[in-house]
């Protein structure tokens, strides 16, 4: 099994979810960050001081997949929160040793989904 | 238009005095009489009258920024303050132009029942004499007007909402400011040829409301939709709390237009209430019925659409014509927005149009349906025959604000361009076009 | 009533005259003689006195959503929207009920001291000639009443926060504004049985603070705690702007109770603003010694406890008596709060009972002890006969409240149900009751 | 000061009749008629002007609420809560300062020109009957005066926020309300000696915005520098917001200060409003031309530039005055913040000195240049001969306030100590201070 | 060492935290998220247009443990979280290789707690 | 490559972002979190009700890095972060199996960076 995390662009939000969603892949958990990365951002100006703007709103996304599943997630993902310019994101593959579903109790590749 | 506006003021100081004195049964020697006392002496300065005036000219001040925040609630977190920044700059940029030209265009001596004549030109011979036919400066009308010409085209922001360009509104409000509300303010207020035909409009339904509603339609067409999904608002008590300022401001707005703390002032105080309580509680239980809970955003908008619908209206009907009114309005828009708007397709943001110019439409024609001469003698016609009046001025509204408001954006569009590029919509107004962030994420 | 409250008008009219031109020593024969003088000619429309009333309709009207935001910023994220809504239900809801025979019931001529008839069924009756005795539009009394008609179900919704079933909510707020509200309003200001004792309420103490803070501990009781644990506030600051707004509009509450804009409101605005300061003050001193901090929330508080306990008393008592009622309302209802409350275990979320009956009942009796006839001539007796009297009209009202919200709530809980499913309190009554949620997370 | 004021009132009056009468030409003769005729009765209460005072108190209490959001918009989010609370403290604080005997310095009978007598003490002799020379009752008087005296202390908020310790802010505004703003009221507008000079300060420029301003910088270079880097604001729309609330409030401050509803405060409300569109117009504008985006923090400081400097000239210049009084006022405030300011280092953390001290400074110099006796009667010189008395005025306002702050300040200092300690700074004053938290993380 | 990271409801935090503190599992990190699972949410209706309301108001909790506190930590989260019903969250165990306390420089299990 | 999750106080970010950048890591996501630790907070009261304060905000900063960061990357944020008194925070070292850039589809070491 697998935990992984993706840092994209707010905007793409949406049509990664829905190509997450073609490919079967429902579960997710998603939180707002903000990113330094390669991209420039736009800096600031308050009353005539300069804020650098180095850290942009970014979504991260949370997905634990059986190993089966982590192309078609990755690949899901990439697809939908590509645009081609700088700031599209990551997508960060760990290992993931056990999952257990509050609900029932249950464990392993049975939790998962 | 001087001598018309002195004529109708002193009609209505004679209706007023001849409805609180003996409640009715006005006959002609009675207002010969008064209109000769009033006459003699040059009508002096109220100082009630003008308390009331200065108190109001605050309270429609106020309802800018009160829309700003109602609009501002309503986008996402990324272009709030594009939304703030357009209500302030519309405070700003058209007090410059009302005060140089625009006033004069509005109320300045009648040309041809067309536009005002340039004797107001920089505010000359504006001063603290009365307006003529009423007991407040002079003064203090124009700057009640200025409130009113601030809002309206702040009104238009609502369809343009999360994708026009900063500079291009900038432009088209100082044009429109000018080239459209001016001389709509001067046909009906002003001594203009809707004046003339005896159309009723109190506080502005086709001025204010139509006017900025059909803009906003315009608007809306010409810029195209937005990119990607809607976004719920982000945040609705911020919208709520924009409702509120709306309603307290909205009280300077309708019994201001008055232009006395009088009878007149009373009752429009007392419809303005009623039409938009029942408008807000009749959208909270259309949504009830149709969605299966009543919502928040559905009551401010009903709110709202109330307020918009019984401004026309506040000081020619009585409560019982608010009510219908209010409901009327508040079921029209909900209809209009439920079914219409998404069938047409257009992307009117923020519901400009569905609620100022439905409601407004609305408003101006049942100003018609149940103004009546016993609330106000300066109703002239029976319904009916006031209906089609209302109808006549409210389709000139209509037809020249689109066309006009459409060839001044296609205008802008063209010169230096309406809408942002596709990059600076997805990253957000905010940033891209004031520098700015609304919100932090951290500390 | 009727002529009653023409006969306390004239009373006050002569006093106020007396009072303002030689400061005092009112003779018989100079009261009749006004008397005389003021009853030949009709009372007519004063502007200046109608600007105030206008004015203060708005601010009253602007309270509910003060109210809503103070209320609102202290419950949790998923609850806002509720809390809001119901405000804003209020004012809609009570407009209507209010307007068809609320009014009428309150202020309609009196039947045997216990209730206002019909004459005033759907405003019939009510235009712009003068309110009996005064000399503001009827239409402008009924206005502003109608306001304190709106805000008063809406207090208590701070004890039923965050757990009641919105559809009950409403049943409950028609009743209560009709079987509740009105009555004790006619009993207390529209010529009553307490009316006739002399009992002391210049702008609602018994009417609408004991009277809601009754009713919300009914609320309290009927409905049970909370699940889980009690969260802190979700936002001070909105509550802060709830507050500042309640302050700016209690100024319209209580110097307009005085109907004319003279020197019973000025004296009415001094004594208002001044027992807020102190009792602001006062929370925040004592939250210093017993919690090591003086906390905003405490402050905030304390300035509601003030303005709740000097409404009563602001047009009967001078500036020192106003000191002595503030301090005593923040050190009260900061007891109560502290100690007692925790004690009885009943969960009112906001402290409506707390603050607003608690503050209520030590205002409507401080009334009775630090009233003057120096401020105001209408002061009939000396402050410990007055007490009795104020001891009597708190305790009846208390009793009547308490009670009969009692009843009603036990009626809506037995037929559609008082308090959302645990799942829905869980989840909040925002997405439950409104489909709606009041910010956004992304974006 | 009495008898001064008495005069001054009746001039006022005699002139206000003139102008709006037979629009200037004033002859003595004319001038001693109608001191003679008003003279005669001894002057009655107003009911209009009474209604725009008691609205005006209104309008000015809730600008604390609003200065407490535009500054509390702009700190981070640990920090909101002080801020609010210094402001609702500064409200509570002063009220009873000012009651007790603070207005009796400022007001009370002239001593050498220095400072009031205390024939006000605890608001003795202070009652219904009006105020000399006016048609308001004297409570008014004095309730509109303490809302100036409110504000005041609040504006040198913005100077310390995120350092003060809040005992410190609670000893130092006591003190300062007493030795520095009432000294000043006094001088200016109670009969002092800068009031003799014929020093003209319609509403507040050197009392209270160089007042505060001075202090603010003063502050500013006690308290040093915060630590670590300076934070984007948390929540510019809770600063839009604020700025609403002042620009609307700012209306009864400008406005009311005419103690009437007259043409002055017509020409007052107008001057008021142009001054400061034009100053949020060019705020903007420079910002664009130099940063390249119009910013929103930008426009609403320009916005309460434009109103700090119109403050004293609003009831003596014409619309072009108001003008160049908001165009001078913005881009001074602009260039001081953008270039001055970073190059003195000190750290004023919302420029208070900015723009209060730095805008006020250039509105009272500007209104010896734009001021017109065309306007405002009560304008005995020339502009060149009034910009010197201004200057004077402006420069003594200074020195005191600056001093006489810099003392209490390091007084404060050395007692109880201003700032709080590096880990409380860290950890945010809301917490540390107030023992709360502004917003919830969770739920 | 381990690192746990689960998903729960956000009105079950102060339960499972109170059980954590009593089976002595003081560290915990909290943040809020928005998941996306079997639970269907609410529809919220703004103006008659609605929205699906996937995402629902969630918290994650993260709390890097020793080894043997792995069995208490999964059970006090289970216990304090359950509801029962749909929604109830995940739970996700994934390799911990190294800690580090900022304050003292210590490593290793000794930082852990 | 390895994961790195740090915990520090919010007040400390500006400068272990500056330290990062100067060691030439200039990837980072940054997030707002509460934190339960040794550190007691200072218990809020409203309206005389005391609420306990055990959770503290934190910033929690996530950084991927190839192995050879690792070091740089703990003593940039320990050196930034340390303020000497409890609550300074924790570093948490992962293990990462792959990285993705999704606006190149480059993976691995050389999309870390
Ligand atoms: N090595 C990393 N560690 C942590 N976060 C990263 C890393 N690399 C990228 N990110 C996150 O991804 C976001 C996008 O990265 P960026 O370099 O701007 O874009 P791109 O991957 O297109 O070059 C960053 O803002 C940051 O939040
Ligand atoms: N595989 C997963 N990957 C990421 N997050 C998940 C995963 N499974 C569940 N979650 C999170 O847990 C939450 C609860 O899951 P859900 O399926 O609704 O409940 P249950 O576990 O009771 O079936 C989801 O909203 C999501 O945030
Ligand atoms: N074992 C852990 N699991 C998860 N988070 C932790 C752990 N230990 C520390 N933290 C996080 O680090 C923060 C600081 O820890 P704390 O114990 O207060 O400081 P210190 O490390 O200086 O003793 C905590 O508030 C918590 O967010």
């Amino acid at each position: 099994m697998k935990y992984i995390i993706a840092v994209i662009q707010p905007d793409r939000l949406d049509q990664v979810l829905d190509l997450l969603e073609q490919k079967e892949i429902h579960l997710v958990t998603v939180s707002t960050v903000l990113g330094r990365g390669r991209q420039k951002g736009i800096s600031a100006v308050y009353r005539s001081h300069k804020e650098a703007g180095s850290l942009l709103k970014k979504v991260k996304l949370e997905i634990a997949v059986n190993a089966e599943f982590v192309k078609p997630t990755i690949d899901a993902i990439t697809e939908g929160a590509r645009t081609g310019s700088i700031g599209d994101g990551k997508i960060f593959v760990l290992d993931l040793e056990e999952v257990v579903r509050i609900r029932t109790g249950e464990t392993g590749n049975l939790a998962i989904g | 238009m001087y001598r018309m506006c002195k004529r109708v003021g002193l009609a209505l100081a004679v209706a007023a005095l001849c409805w609180l004195g003996s409640a009715g049964s006005v006959t002609a020697q009675d207002a010969e009489a008064v209109v000769e006392a009033a006459a003699e002496p040059a009508a002096a300065i109220d100082s009630g009258n003008t308390a009331w005036l200065l108190a109001s000219s605050g309270l429609v001040l106020l309802m800018t920024p009160g829309l700003a925040f109602f609009y501002g609630g309503l986008v996402r977190k990324k272009n709030i303050l594009s939304v703030l920044m357009q209500c302030f700059m519309s405070m700003c940029l058209v007090t410059v132009t009302w005060v140089v030209v625009g006033y004069s265009l509005a109320f300045g001596t009648d040309i041809k029942g067309l536009i005002g004549g340039l004797d107001y030109l920089l505010l000359r011979n504006v001063g603290a004499e009365p307006w003529p036919g009423y007991t407040i400066p002079h003064l203090v009308f124009m700057a009640f007007q200025l409130k009113f010409a601030m809002i309206t085209p702040a009104l238009i922001i609502g369809a343009c909402a999360e994708r026009l360009k900063f500079s291009a509104f900038c432009v088209f409000t100082v044009l429109w400011s000018l080239l459209v509300y001016s001389p709509v303010a001067h046909w009906v207020w002003g001594g203009g040829f809707i004046f003339d035909w005896g159309a009723l409009d109190f506080a502005g339904g086709t001025v204010v409301h139509i006017n900025a509603g059909m803009a906003a339609l315009a608007a809306a067409l010409v810029l195209g939709k937005r990119k990607g999904s809607v976004s719920p608002p982000h945040s609705l008590p911020l919208a709520v709390l924009g409702a509120g300022m709306l309603w307290f401001g909205w009280f300077g707005f309708n019994a201001g237009s008055s232009l006395a703390a009088d009878g007149i002032a009373a009752n429009a105080m007392v419809t303005t209430h009623v039409a938009t309580a029942v408008a807000g509680l009749a959208w909270a239980l259309v949504d009830w019925l149709y969605h299966g809970r009543p919502t928040t955003l559905g009551m401010i908008t009903g709110v709202v659409a109330g307020l918009v619908a019984i401004t026309p209206a506040c000081g020619f009907v009585d409560v019982t014509g608010a009510i219908w009114i209010g409901l009327g309005s508040s079921l029209i828009c909900w209809l209009f927005v439920t079914f219409v708007k998404p069938k047409l397709g257009y992307d009117d943001t923020l519901d400009a149009f569905g609620v100022h110019g439905v409601g407004g439409i609305w408003g101006a024609l049942a100003t018609g349906l149940f103004c009546s001469a016993a609330v106000n003698p300066l109703v002239a016609h029976a319904p009916w025959p006031q209906f089609i009046i209302q109808l006549k001025a409210t389709v000139v509204t209509m037809v020249f604000s689109f066309a006009a408001s459409y060839i001044l954006l296609k205008l802008v569009d063209l010169t230096i361009g309406l809408r942002v590029s596709e990059h600076e919509e997805r990253v957000g107004l905010d940033l891209t076009q004031h520098k700015e962030s609304g919100y932090t994420v951290l500390d």
